[in-house]
């Protein structure tokens, strides 16, 4: 090493260590950026969560119409729906709607061909549990009707009310309606 | 301290004890009251402040749920180490395994003993104090080694062995910084060389002339290094050798090791006050000799205080040198530049023996602008991140 | 250079090694026999106009039906900023394949890989151990037969559904 | 040109009538350094290396035979699992190779939204990859300062997709979701407090002198040994090749945006050091905040998925395509059989080869440095094992 490599070292030593002290103590006087979770808060972190936010999956049966989409969506098979017909109404009945959240990834991909928003993200992320017996989320506690979407709007006010958080929810996701026509070399598989 | 006890026996308070005893005996006490009162607190509430200001630095907040402003987060910490299981590895030498973190505790705390708190207020101020403290904090190394070794462990051992190697190289430019003052001064007690500084910065034996200065920085360098500190922490790299020669500690064991690094530094800041920065020296403001004792101390801890915040400060910049790079700046930087401070002081002693005002006066300038400098580059990184403008502005220290 | 030249610079070079080719793919290809495939690849590589010097994957493909374990060689040029597909059949029951790591180092770690799935030996290689799955595990998962054990080393591989 | 007089020398340990011993040291698979869970197995002169073999495999979660189980769509919450940390990518590639089979046209709001995912998320992986590289050398708070952006990118990565990691967010044709409401301004208010802070960064560490020390002349990588090696990305620009998958085999909307490819120059060393990987990245995230801007200066209104039908089956064939991703060039080779299941998934990716080149990096270096080798070629353990 020669003689102004030597001095350039020590020069480039004092001035770069001093720079970064420097902007390590600017720090000293601005505000921390990390917050105090949980209980120190002024606002739940729940409630400050975007819209399309991908928490723990909950279930309206009250808009079920029981068309397991969601099942067979599922790349990981965590849910499970058993839904018969009622021999003398011959209406759906749902007997079992069983989310698995321990297996569950909450990739979103059973909310999005849901057609009325039943099945969708919450908000909600503490689910820390003691046992993966109850991770599992079972909907269904006693069997129920699954939902018929009616020809002129719905008009029951309370399930009106579930309704249309369930399709600004399905709104919000990306339809190809608008899109130009399809290319010809798309594949021509049975569309489900 | 002596006085003291001698005007109690004066008093008739122990009667037919003889006088030694009667000292050694004050000495324990006095001993243990500094021990435990104030070593164990300043190391403990050093590990608060560290995480608190470390914490800022790197814009979080830190410990702040025990105690008023996390205050006591340190005392939980050694409570919790306290109740953890002690463990010593299966193959581990147990015997030395268990020995080692007793003489690295016992080698920080010996240099307290010379560690002038105040102008009456030392255990004991030996003649050779200053070369005192060296040699006692060197034991450190040997509780390091055996620590590596023992634990049976190739990431302690390659711990230890960097720690042995690196604190005595690094003993050589501390030393020989100290050497320039001892000139100036003529003593090598920790009070004597005080009591030739003034309470006024330019008495300061740091701006006595340009050698003294650089021999500040050396100092304060190669004694970060000898107290393993970053930019010099290799001894204990935990990105590179897990956490190093303290690998398989645990519990009571683990805390030993850092109440000695934390308390190491202290050490540090108390010895560079010493000899750079006019130890506890006072304006002359009160002749009341309580008052007097408790502003002494004051400035003293005021004064060491701040350099150990700087290390903190070093730690939460720097990033870590290598092995090689660890020796060569010991061997090509800073060991040629503490002679070259030992032959200018000398020669600065042979020409003004009593010291050149001018120059003194010209170098607290300098020091000045070197601060002046530093805190322009602080306004511009807080300008350029546009604190002000994003209301991210938070002077206030607490969380 | 598109792939139709490459494909005659081989068949001249080459000529019955070079098997087969599909040059109007999705990604054009060349089929060749198994043992010319070292020095294919060392023509594409060193030969100016070609330039082959990254091999930028090599992949196993285990087509149970016809029998076969075909490896599937993606090169690229960076010179030339051109790319080819090479393709070689290997007999299913068992397959063999010279190796390419003396062309291109990258092969190294990706023959090893198609080795410890698909169970094809690489002939020549200098280091043909499992990269992905524990050094005595049985089978190879990527092969169309495999069934995963009920256990490994005691632990079940299994886990029982809540739903079920 | 193969690698003849690349080799490297490693000095014989011990002179004759001292005995020494080689240490052999396992670094991993819990290690403060290494990046997901790996193992070096390291043969040790004192503190100077002789080797450092990689043991990968821990992660090995078997993605590519899962893909033949699930299908085409539930393959692509997978494909967040390759490189968690950038996902985004993973999730492109997997929807380009689809389209390719599939011959699906995306439509061009959807392209444009895929590559402001696309863009954010290579920033936030920067980030870490350089956080990450500090960190290893010694210094933490850069780490968290780096840390805290990748923060307010996960924040707007949230609002786009709903998740802050494993995105899912594109589709085989598109993207899941349009871009929410004031999203361009959000974006563009992060990136002009951004840009500042890489400078803040550079005067903090960067050209720090014992950082510089630290990497210069460290791990050199020839420009030959790495195309041999096949390293991609800003791997492979560290050592002075100037090439990016995104301009030199165009895809997506790239042909229409401008942006510049840094390369290693060798500033403080040698071409191809560690220095030069750890400043590529840093100007790359300059260059994803450039092409962030023109992206949503020039977004097209219209659809953002094209028409898929749910049981998506390509033709049979086969088809590769490179995604300039993160870790630099991924490729994604698929094989269909026409049937509804991919029949054979092969995803090589940039960790991969990165890891296979550091047994030959490795030698004669000191173990303080493998640390710097292994991050400043920012290997992610699951994206090797995937």
């Amino acid at each position: 090493m020669n003689r102004n490599g030597y001095l350039r070292n020590i020069k480039d030593t004092c001035f770069t260590v001093l720079d970064g002290m420097a902007v390590t103590l600017s720090y000293l006087v601005r505000r921390p950026t990390t917050i105090q979770y949980p209980d120190r808060m002024a606002v739940r972190v729940q409630d400050t969560l975007p819209f399309r936010y991908r928490g723990i999956l909950e279930v309206d049966l009250e808009i079920c119409t029981g068309c397991l989409a969601c099942e067979r969506a599922c790349p990981i098979d965590c849910i499970v729906i058993d839904a018969e017909k009622d021999k003398q109404t011959r209406e759906m009945v749902l007997t079992r709607f069983d989310i698995d959240m321990a297996k569950c990834m909450y990739c979103g991909l059973c909310s999005e061909p849901c057609p009325t928003g039943a099945i969708h993200h919450t908000p909600e992320f503490e689910g820390a549990d003691y046992s993966l017996e109850s991770l599992v989320r079972r909907f269904v506690k006693e069997p129920v009707k699954a939902y018929k979407l009616k020809k002129g709007g719905e008009d029951d006010p309370e399930i009106l009310e579930f309704l249309d958080r369930g399709m600004r929810y399905v709104e919000e996701f990306a339809s190809p309606e608008a899109a130009p026509p399809a290319p010809k070399a798309a594949p021509k598989g049975p569309a489900a | 301290m002596q006085g003291f006890l001698d005007s109690l026996i004066a008093q008739g308070y122990f009667p037919g004890i003889p006088r030694n005893l009667v000292y050694a005996g004050g000495m324990l006490v006095f001993t243990v009251i500094v021990v435990v009162v104030f070593v164990f607190l300043v190391a403990g509430v050093t590990t608060f402040v560290e995480r608190r200001v470390w914490a800022r630095m790197q814009s979080r907040i830190g410990p702040n749920r025990v105690g008023p402003q996390g205050m006591l987060q340190w005392l939980a910490d050694a409570i919790k180490l306290f109740l953890k299981e002690d463990l010593v590895p299966a193959q581990a030498d147990a015997r030395l395994f268990r020995l080692a973190p007793y003489i690295v505790v016992l080698g920080f705390l010996t240099a307290f003993i010379v560690i002038p708190f105040g102008s009456r207020l030392i255990i004991a101020d030996l003649n050779v104090g200053i070369v005192f403290i060296t040699a006692v904090t060197s034991l450190v190394v040997v509780g390091i080694l055996m620590a590596g070794w023992s634990s049976n462990n190739k990431w302690s051992l390659i711990g230890g062995i960097r720690a042995a190697a690196q604190i005595v190289s690094y003993e050589i430019p501390t030393g020989l910084s100290i050497m320039p003052i001892v000139l100036l001064t003529g003593t090598l007690s920790m009070q004597g060389i005080i009591s030739q500084q003034g309470w006024a910065p330019h008495t300061w034996f740091v701006f006595n002339n340009p050698f003294t200065f650089a021999a500040f920085f050396i100092f304060f360098t190669s004694a970060l290094a000898e107290g393993n500190r970053t930019p010099f922490d290799l001894p204990e790299a935990d990105t590179e050798l897990v956490a190093g020669f303290v690998t398989e500690y645990t519990g009571v064991r683990y805390l030993m090791f850092f109440l000695a690094e934390w308390g190491n530094l202290y050490i540090i800041g108390a010895v560079v006050t010493t000899l750079f920065l006019g130890g506890w020296q006072i304006p002359p403001v009160t002749s009341g000799p309580v008052l007097r004792a408790v502003l002494e101390f004051l400035t003293f801890f005021v004064k060491s205080y701040f350099w150990v915040l700087v290390a903190m400060w070093i730690r939460a910049t720097l990033p870590r040198v290598r092995v090689d790079q660890l020796m060569s700046v010991c061997w090509k930087y800073l060991v040629p530049f503490a002679f070259a401070n030992i032959l200018g002081t000398a020669v600065w002693v042979v020409l003004w023996p009593a010291g050149n005002v001018i120059v003194q006066y010209l170098m607290v300038l300098a020091g000045l602008a070197l601060a002046w400098y530093f805190f322009r580059r602080v306004a511009f990184h807080l300008r350029r991140a546009r604190v002000r403008e994003r209301g991210e502005l938070y002077l206030s220290p607490l969380a | 250079m598109d792939a139709a030249v490459i494909h005659e610079c081989l068949k001249a070079r080459f000529e019955a090694r070079v098997v087969d080719c599909d040059l109007k793919a999705k990604d054009p290809f060349i089929v060749i026999e198994p043992t010319a495939i070292v020095d294919v690849c060392r023509f594409l590589r060193d030969e100016p106009d070609l330039r082959f010097d990254s091999l930028s994957n090599q992949s196993g493909v285990d087509y149970k039906a016809k029998g076969i374990i075909q490896i599937v060689y993606h090169l690229y040029s960076y010179p030339h900023r051109h790319k080819i597909v090479l393709k070689v059949d290997a007999p299913r029951d068992d397959p063999k394949v010279p190796t390419v790591e003396g062309v291109w180092k990258a092969a190294n770690w990706l023959e090893r890989e198609i080795y410890d799935l698909l169970g094809v030996t690489f002939e020549g290689h200098s280091d043909l151990r499992r990269l992905l799955m524990p050094e005595d595990w049985i089978g190879h998962p990527l092969r169309k037969d495999f069934v995963e054990p009920e256990e490994y080393h005691g632990i079940n591989t299994r886990r029982e559904s809540p739903l079920r | 040109m193969g690698l003849e007089g690349f080799e490297v020398e490693v000095q014989q340990v011990g002179k004759p009538g001292l005995e020494t011993e080689e240490m052999t040291l396992n670094m991993g698979p819990q290690h403060p350094s290494t990046h997901g869970v790996l193992r070096f197995v390291i043969k040790a002169d004192g503190e100077v290396m002789r080797e450092a073999i990689p043991d990968v495999g821990y992660l090995h979660r078997s993605i590519e035979k899962i893909s033949e189980k699930v299908g085409y769509h539930g393959f692509m919450p997978y494909t967040d699992r390759v490189d968690y940390v950038a996902a985004m990518f993973c999730n492109q590639g997997w929807g380009m190779v689809c389209e390719k089979l599939g011959g699906i046209e995306v439509p061009k709001r959807g392209e444009y939204c895929r590559v402001i995912a696309a863009e954010l998320n290579r920033i936030s992986s920067h980030l870490i990859a350089v956080g990450c590289m500090i960190l290893d050398i010694g210094a933490m708070t850069p780490f968290f300062h780096a840390f805290r952006e990748r923060e307010k990118i996960n924040d707007l990565l949230e609002e786009l997709c709903g998740a802050r990691l494993t995105y899912n967010y594109m589709r085989i044709g598109g993207v899941a979701w349009d871009l929410p409401p004031n999203y361009a301004e959000k974006v563009l208010a992060f990136l002009d407090q951004f840009e500042p802070l890489l400078d803040e960064y550079n005067d903090l560490i960067t050209y720090n002198k014992i950082y510089v020390e630290r990497l210069a002349n460290v791990a050199v990588v020839p420009a030959e040994v790495a195309i041999n090696y096949n390293l991609v990305g800003p791997n492979l620009r560290g050592s002075g090749v100037q090439y990016d998958v995104r301009r030199d085999e165009p895809y997506s909307v790239y042909p229409e945006l401008e942006f510049d490819i840094p390369v290693g120059k060798g500033e403080v060393g040698t071409v191809g050091d560690c220095f030069d990987r750890y400043i590529v990245r840093m100007r790359e995230m300059k260059e994803s905040a450039r092409i962030l801007r023109q992206c949503m200066k020039q977004i097209p209104d219209g659809p953002v998925i094209a028409k898929v039908p749910r049981k998506f089956k390509p033709p049979a064939g086969d088809a590769y395509v490179r995604v300039e991703s993160a870790r630099g060039d991924m490729g994604w080779y698929v094989v269909s059989d026409g049937s509804e299941f991919p029949y054979r998934t092969k995803i090589r990716t940039g960790s991969f080869s990165a890891m296979s080149i550091i047994d030959w990096m490795s030698r004669g270096l000191m173990i303080a440095d493998l640390v710097a080798v292994i991050s400043s070629l920012d290997v992610i353990a699951p994206e090797v094992d995937r």
